[in-house]
């Protein structure tokens, strides 16, 4: 367990899947919701979210000996909004449809809890190159959940797939599914459905130690 | 700008507590509101320490805002300069109380340090901006969405302490659950949609 | 000898579950009667579809999670019929299938089955279906067949009509009371619903609290507001919701007292949807939110304890 | 008259006359067992000891065991005959009980025994001592020592005495026939308790389905000192001391408390003969009224001999008509079930139903709807529904916030609830009692 931790293929993968922040950790709701009205959404809010999360990764780890106890939460906090200004105006230049769509969602990067953890947790105590990986771990399992739910929610809303008609003129879209219950109740169910499936994982493993 | 009359002021405040509500309509929120809900009392200790936070993040932004940042053209500069303000009152309120009003410290103090990173307090300071509302109605606005926020939350724990006891599929208790519930809740908040026209 | 060792009390009353739903279902026969009367062999397949559908989905629930298989309870044609009794009878019929199916997983046995969901999984799933599907739930038709002496002309092939809510004028009282009026199946029909409610007042299966005050709320407001307060309670749904839905007892307070808060609670927020929202009804919603409120109505109603009392000398 | 009544409650089997439609009528009829066998612990509090052997002869009236303790009653021989043993049997208590069993003779040969008079005349301070040598205890079901109840602690007073003759429990009609048959038994009773406890108001509480018993009393009641009749409405638990104190004089018991104080005692209407007979006549607690019904040949109410085996009662009712497959002493909303027949009949016991097989099956419980009628049943206004549930998921702890120890067990929530829920409160109040939470 320790080994595969401490390199960093693990550590990326660790962000991805055991410690996935949405599914597992349900970290970040607010974003997680608000962005995955469909799959292109939720990927220009993981993308903007990995961004900041590989920046203030890096940045924190670069300054971890630096930065006094007492004000290490507030300098975190600095550095993080720095990064997500900047990806603000990123977006904002070059993606602005994307910034229509997220909207008062890409300045509260801010205070997606993901970031925050993430810095208190890792990149105050590891090294740059393993905080580098797991910034963009945790970045990319925050995409892959919000691309999953986006597409659920995209195919049932709007009977599309990034933008793509894939079910048919005849197919009725369930509006709830990219209205405000929707996100809840589609979240919902898919946390549900992966801790089912986390669990029949777990037991078969915990089955096949005891064999063993 | 809307003038302000009482009726202005009455729609304002159910566009905000019901038609708009942080929750269930704007996503504002969500993690105390699926963290700290399981009982209707600490909700509602929650709900009213975000009220109390959200109204002087609003105060103190907008002024922050329109007397610092706009004279120096440093409006971009709004997200950090926001969160750091939210931080630092936060940390300041938990002080104050708890030196001149110790019963309401110990029974608010321990939400207190969980609202700096609650999306609705920098949520509502930044909507206040792009709104372009004038100091009053950015302070009735951080109020009434909290207000908004206090009853979700407590909703929530109504029935997240109704269905304690419930038998509720294993995968599916916690969040999941919370996540569901949230949005049934949500369902009926559409019934208040275009209220405010 | 082989004797039975019970505690007390060892004889129970006659009622069960099974008789009080079967209650409902008894009085549910006059308006399903009449809404198949009235909108033809069409409403009897929506009925039937949302029915059949589900106690299909308790059935299969049940049979997943490994429970018990309790249909026989009749709950879920309770919640399949009114849910049913609640659509425009022009809705495709695959609609009437998904509403029952999301009323019973997703509302009902999600939330851990009979008794446990904290909202009528009927008017959830209508809720929905309204928001999700508004053309398909508002397509409104005049009756293929009507009753009794009347202007209204009914039309054999769907033609489309605003119901009387939009357009009371249009119908007279009679009309409105006997259903000779566009509307959702389980709706139009006023005096079936009133026989209903009296059926279940007469066997007790109801107390008239919920109904009276929500309704008399309903009155009472349109009134004060300027609307003629017997055309706001013949036109809409609220006689249908304040008989068969805002008196589902899992989702509505516990003590009388509550009952009084629940139904003019229903009353109020009816008026202001209709009055002020952008749907022109407001029943569904209305009972929805006063659901959402029943535990903490419970919370604060309760009643004092017999000898919480301080002890004489 | 005002019919009085409590909040809350239900009418049980109002579909068959609460069941006592069988019986009401019977007139009380005297049976003399071939054997009995006496608990000697059939009263609340320490049981008493034996002084006779096997063997011994002993006559009717006489001391076969001693009062233990301050709050202790004797026991008396039931018949005359010999002792055939005194042995532990197993009874309806979770131990054996120690009964001393008797051989009737046939000859039904008296004890001397001699009363202090006239219950108006004779002196207040020796009769709580004769009711007590009388070994007499509440025989409306609990059987607790009445000497005990009629003394106060220092500094409680009292100001009415109440009899309970409401019978509001199903089947029984034992107290019903008494009232009618013997009124003046009943005033002569309430009248001495009141004279040794020195209270001037004596109320006797009457549910209005036992119309002619009302009268009776009412009529043998007047002209006596004090004394008063009051009209129930049929409801059941009327008969819980609570809702009668609550119903008669609109005082509540405080939580936690003893009807004294309310400033009230309640006797039942057999306590109150009891009390005439020990007084006037000397004469130990030795017989009582029992209904006897359901499927026997002929539902009776018989003046039974403490200790007759429930067998030879059913015989005396010319035995069953169907194939037992359920008993109970008492009524039908807290009685309890006999493991068989051999079980006997004690000082408290004021009615055997007898179920036939069909009747004894009751249907499994499914899943609470949350219908309120627990809720509306319930006479101490507690939510059995949400008590239910945090017995169920074992949190003693919060039912005892919410008023578990004030349930009554009156089993009026399991009556109504159409889910059929075995509401577990008896078992959650001797946890919550013996753990001490």
């Amino acid at each position: 367990m320790r080994n595969e931790k401490t390199t960093m293929r693990g550590v990326f993968i660790n962000g991805v899947l055991n410690e996935n922040p949405v599914f597992r950790l349900v970290l970040g709701v607010c974003p997680t919701l608000a962005s995955t009205t469909n799959a292109i959404n939720g990927l220009g809010m993981g993308a903007a979210a990995t961004f900041v999360l590989l920046g203030s990764n890096i940045v924190i780890s670069m300054l971890r000996n630096f930065i006094p106890d007492k004000v290490r939460i507030p300098a975190f906090i600095v550095v993080i909004s720095t990064f997500v200004t900047i990806v603000q105006m990123l977006i904002q230049a070059f993606v602005p449809s994307l910034y229509e769509a997220l909207g008062l969602f890409i300045p509260l990067i801010v205070v997606n809890c993901i970031i925050l953890a993430r810095a208190e947790a890792f990149a105050s105590k590891n090294s740059v190159l393993h905080s580098a990986a797991d910034g963009l771990g945790m970045g990319a399992g925050f995409t892959l959940a919000l691309i999953i739910i986006g597409v659920v929610r995209e195919i049932l809303g709007n009977g599309s797939v990034i933008g793509i008609d894939v079910l048919g003129a005849s197919f009725q879209p369930m509006l709830l599914a990219i209205m405000a219950p929707g996100g809840f109740i589609i979240f919902g169910l898919i946390l549900g459905i992966v801790n089912s499936i986390v669990n029949k994982i777990g037991k078969r493993s915990a089955g096949k130690g005891a064999e063993a | 700008m809307m003038e302000f009359t009482l009726v202005n002021f009455l729609l304002f405040m159910v566009n905000c507590v019901l038609s708009n509500n942080f929750i269930f309509s704007r996503y504002l929120g969500c993690c105390p509101f699926l963290g700290v809900s399981s009982k209707v009392e600490t909700a509602a200790g929650m709900g009213i320490a975000v009220t109390f936070v959200m109204g002087l993040a609003s105060l103190i932004t907008y002024t922050v805002y329109h007397f610092l940042l706009v004279p120096f053209n440093l409006q971009y500069l709004n997200t950090i300069s926001f969160i750091l303000v939210i931080a630092a009152l936060v940390q300041f309120v938990e002080m104050f109380i708890k030196k001149s009003i110790p019963a309401l410290y110990s029974a608010l103090g321990i939400y207190l340090p969980l609202i700096t990173t609650n999306c609705a307090v920098l949520g509502v300071t930044l909507l206040n901006i792009t709104e372009n509302y004038n100091m009053l109605w950015s302070v009735l606005n951080g109020i009434f969405g909290a207000l908004g926020f206090l009853l979700a939350i407590v909703l929530m724990a109504g029935a997240r302490e109704r269905l304690e006891s419930s038998n509720i599929p294993e995968s599916f208790k916690g969040f999941p659950i919370s996540l569901v519930i949230a949005g049934l809740m949500s369902v009926a908040f559409l019934g208040f949609t275009g209220l405010v026209k | 000898m082989n004797l039975r060792l019970s505690a007390g009390p060892h004889f129970v009353a006659r009622e069960s579950t099974q008789t009080l739903m079967l209650d409902v279902i008894i009085a549910l026969i006059p308006t399903t009667a009449a809404g198949v009367y009235l909108f033809g062999i069409r409403a009897a397949w929506v009925l039937a579809i949302s029915v059949i559908s589900a106690v299909l989905a308790e059935f299969i629930w049940q049979k997943l999670a490994k429970k018990p298989v309790r249909v026989s309870d009749l709950s879920a044609v309770v919640t399949g019929l009114i849910l049913g009794l609640n659509m425009p009878p022009e809705v495709p019929l695959w609609l009437p299938a998904i509403g029952s199916f999301l009323a019973i997983m997703l509302v009902k046995q999600l939330f851990g089955g009979l008794g446990q969901n904290f909202m009528n999984p009927a008017l959830l799933a209508r809720g929905v279906m309204l928001v999700s599907w508004p053309a398909l739930m508002s397509v409104y038709t005049l009756p293929v067949r009507v009753l009794g002496n009347t202007s209204v002309e009914a039309s054999a092939d769907a033609v489309s009509a605003a119901t009387a809510l939009i357009r009371p004028s249009a119908y007279s009282t009679y009309d409105l009371l006997i259903g000779n009026i566009p509307g959702a199946i389980g709706e139009v029909c006023k005096l079936a619903i009133i026989i209903g409610f009296l059926y279940l007042l007469f066997v007790g299966t109801i107390s008239w609290h919920i109904p009276v005050c929500f309704v008399g709320t309903v009155a009472l407001l349109s009134w004060i507001l300027g609307s003629d307060p017997l055309i706001a309670i013949l036109s809409g749904g609220v006689l249908f919701g304040a008989v068969f839905m805002a008196t589902d007892y899992v989702t509505n307070p516990m003590l009388n007292i509550g009952h009084i808060i629940f139904g003019i609670g229903c009353g109020v927020i009816v008026v202001v949807i209709r009055k002020f929202g952008s749907y022109p009804e407001g029943v569904t919603f209305a009972i929805l939110i006063m659901n959402i409120l029943t535990p903490l109505i419970d919370r604060w109603t309760h009643r004092r304890v017999y000898g919480m009392v301080k002890k004489h000398a | 008259m005002a019919r009085l009544s409590f909040k809350g409650g239900i009418h049980p089997l109002k579909e068959i006359h609460e069941g006592k439609h069988a019986t009401k009528d019977k007139g009380i009829r005297a049976y003399m067992p071939e054997e009995v066998c006496i608990p000697l612990d059939q009263h609340l509090g320490a049981p008493s000891t034996p002084v006779v052997k096997k063997g011994d002869m002993v006559l009717v009236g006489q001391v076969i065991a001693e009062a233990v303790g301050p709050k202790g009653i004797p026991v008396h021989a039931s018949v005359s005959g010999e002792v055939t043993g005194v042995v532990q049997k197993q009874l309806l208590h979770d131990k054996p009980s120690t009964c001393v069993c008797i051989k009737n003779d046939g000859a039904d040969t008296w004890v001397e025994h001699a009363g202090l008079g006239s219950v108006e005349t004779a002196p207040a301070d020796q009769i709580i001592p004769a009711v007590r040598s009388a070994g007499i205890c509440g025989m409306g079901g609990a059987c607790f020592p009445t000497h005990a109840k009629m003394t106060l602690p220092e500094g409680q007073t009292v100001d009415t005495i109440i009899l309970n003759g409401s019978e509001c429990e199903t089947f029984i009609t034992a107290d019903h026939r008494l009232m009618l048959e013997q009124p003046e038994q009943v005033v002569d009773g309430l009248r001495a308790a009141m004279r040794a406890m020195k209270v001037a108001k004596g109320i006797i509480a009457i549910e209005e389905n036992k119309r002619n018993a009302y009268e009776a009393i009412t009529k043998a009641a007047s002209a006596r000192e004090g004394v008063s009749v009051a009209l129930l409405k049929t409801k059941y638990p009327q008969g819980g001391e609570k809702q009668l104190i609550h119903a008669v004089t609109g005082r509540e018991v405080p939580s936690g408390g003893l009807p004294m104080h309310a400033r009230v005692v309640v006797l039942n209407v057999a306590t109150a003969a009891a009390i005439a007979d020990a007084v006037t006549q000397g004469k130990p607690l030795i017989e009582r009224i029992t209904t006897v019904t359901g499927c026997v040949k002929e539902p009776s109410n018989l003046l039974l001999r403490v200790g007759t085996p429930v067998s030879e009662v059913i015989a005396a009712c010319g035995g069953t008509t169907e194939e037992p497959g359920k008993m109970f002493f008492g009524g039908s909303m807290t009685g309890v079930a006999l493991p068989d027949d051999t079980v006997n009949v004690t000082k408290a016991n004021n009615c055997l139903v007898v179920v036939n097989k069909k009747d004894a099956v009751l249907k499994d419980a499914t899943p609470c709807i949350r219908c309120g009628r627990c809720v509306a049943a319930c006479p101490i206004m507690l939510n059995p529904m949400r008590l239910n549930e945090l017995c169920e998921a074992g949190n003693l702890e919060e039912a005892k916030k919410n008023n578990m120890m004030d349930c009554i067990l009156c089993g009026s929530c399991g009556y109504v609830c159409p889910a059929k829920i075995k509401f577990p409160f008896k078992e959650a109040k001797d946890k919550i009692a013996a753990r001490r939470i």
